[in-house]
């Protein structure tokens, strides 16, 4: 039987960043799995993975990214678990082995926090000096720069800077007209694109924007389909039979 | 010391403000005042007659220890009251970008680190390091940003022409225009 | 005492924070280390023997006055000095990553703890237990988090080595004992 501590207010569920009752998904399948006695090194997950989605249900935490992650992992390493194996496969790797090492390195941490509790608690029960001279009496504090550390901040700088160089520095609006000419060249040449394909990996939050509006343009102007199969699904961008000759 | 006494000079060393009598009597509930004026006594006498550093003083219609003012001007050249200063590596890389580029507007310098440096701009110019020098062209005139004089002074350097000229800082920390002739 | 345990002791009543033996050597530029550390012992002695209230503490790197531990009630209820604000569970866990990992970024830690770590370590660096100590390498040259000294002096640890070894812990990342008829 899953006991859980009581549950968040709804209105709180929606963008969980740190809960009362859990610091994440790894501490409440730790949680899970005291309960149940279980052995970490063969974690019974069918029946983990179950309890882990009944929890998060019961929490409101159905929106939580983090939590639903993890049940997303838990369902599919009970998928793998579930396929049919050959006797005396040597090959086949235990699909728990990644979230088991996991769990253990996170036990330890745990493990480390109580001992740090302890610490901190010791050192509580002892007082420092509490009066602290005037702000307005005291000198202000010797400040130390050598000027190799601020050379070598300027090389940090320098390797910061992406390839073009840097010329002239100007907040950048939004480039609609550029993001709409290179999916119009990536459709040219391919029949279907992914969100990824648009915006690569290191788009800023402007390079999203604008292959966004682009797209919700385009689809305007009927010279792509957008498609999503679910919400949070991949975002895939088809090609419209050449309507243009029309 | 007595037991009262030990307790009383943990707190007075504790509290962060003078006690009155009042208060002291409230760290024990069974001792009256008379015992606590008593137990006060012993612990001005002991730091009174064993040769310490520090004092206990009336002040304010309370009790504090004091440290003693034959030490005070060397606990004030030792300038412990606030731990000295190193920037951070966030900090030297916004400096060094005002240093290299100034007058610079704060999103210059969040565009060449790529995070928001607001924070760490306010710092500096709390710090005295940098200051607003004058305000850009362009949308809402934004604040621009320079060195002040006691960045070189704790650089140790006389001029802003003392800082090297790094090669590749012609490229990255170029000044955006050619100075003007002042 | 002599004048410079004196000195010392003065000085280190007026401090809040640990005092580190370098600091403490500049208080009286004739001194050298040896005589400081002297004196530094037979202040720790006066407290240590003659019954006070507070006692002379190696922490942090440093050395600090304490009020002694029987009297933490007494003066806590008093509500003469304010008690430090306890840490979450989630910046505990935080920290004990950025402790035996330092330097480590903020990719790592969320990795860790399977959760986003962002606010949190941001928390960390406001309160002081933590800053940005380097950057790493690799895309976008990561800012990589420590400790600093006042994490120990939380903690109440003179040195970093204090925290337990991963060893010593129960549940050491090693092979799980033989399993047992359930």
């Amino acid at each position: 039987m899953t006991t859980v501590p009581p549950p968040v207010a709804p209105e709180r569920a929606g963008f969980v960043v740190e809960l009362d009752q859990f610091s994440g998904p790894l501490d409440l399948l730790l949680h899970l799995i005291r309960e149940d006695e279980v052995d970490i090194t063969d974690l019974p997950i069918a029946k983990i993975a179950d309890q882990f989605l009944a929890v998060i249900d019961e929490l409101g935490l159905n929106q939580a990214a983090d939590y639903l992650e993890m049940a997303a992992r838990l369902l599919r390493i009970k998928a793998q678990l579930l396929l049919p194996r050959r006797a005396g496969d040597d090959e086949w790797e235990d699909p728990r082995a990644e979230l088991v090492r996991r769990l253990l390195e996170y036990q330890q941490i745990r493990e480390l926090v109580d001992w740090m509790q302890q610490a901190a608690a010791r050192r509580a029960e002892q007082f420092g000096r509490g009066f602290a001279p005037e702000p307005a009496a005291a000198p202000p504090a010797p400040l130390v720069i050598e000027l190799n550390e601020l050379l070598a901040a300027a090389e940090r700088v320098i390797a910061l800077i992406p390839e073009p160089m840097l010329h002239r520095v100007v907040p950048r609006p939004l480039d609609v007209e550029g993001a709409t000419a290179k999916i119009e060249a990536l459709l040219a040449g391919r029949e279907q694109l992914a969100w990824r394909d648009v915006v690569g990996a290191r788009a800023t939050v402007v390079d999203v924007l604008s292959a966004f509006i682009a797209l919700l343009e385009l689809a305007k102007r009927g010279a792509l389909k957008v498609h999503q199969d679910g919400a949070f699904g991949p975002i895939v961008i088809r090609r419209e039979p050449a309507r243009e000759a029309a | 010391m007595s037991p009262l006494a030990k307790l009383l000079e943990a707190a007075l060393f504790a509290a962060s403000r003078p006690l009155t009598v009042d208060e002291l009597c409230s760290l024990d509930p069974q001792a009256g005042e008379g015992t606590v004026r008593a137990a006060l006594s012993e612990v001005r006498e002991t730091y009174a007659t064993g040769g310490h550093g520090v004092e206990l003083v009336e002040i304010a219609q309370g009790w504090q220890f004091l440290s003693r003012r034959e030490y005070a001007e060397a606990i004030d050249r030792a300038q412990f009251t606030l731990r000295p200063r190193r920037l951070s590596p966030a900090a030297l890389e916004t400096l060094a970008i005002i240093a290299y580029r100034q007058p610079v507007g704060r999103l210059e310098v969040d565009e060449i680190r790529g995070v928001d440096s607001g924070a760490v701009i306010d710092k500096l110019v709390e710090r005295g390091l940098v200051e607003v020098v004058t305000r850009g062209e362009g949308l809402g005139r934004p604040l621009l940003y320079g060195t002040t004089p006691q960045f070189l002074e704790v650089l140790g350097l006389r001029e802003l022409d003392e800082l090297p000229r790094l090669e590749e800082l012609s490229v990255a920390l170029r000044p955006p225009a050619p100075a003007e002739p002042e």
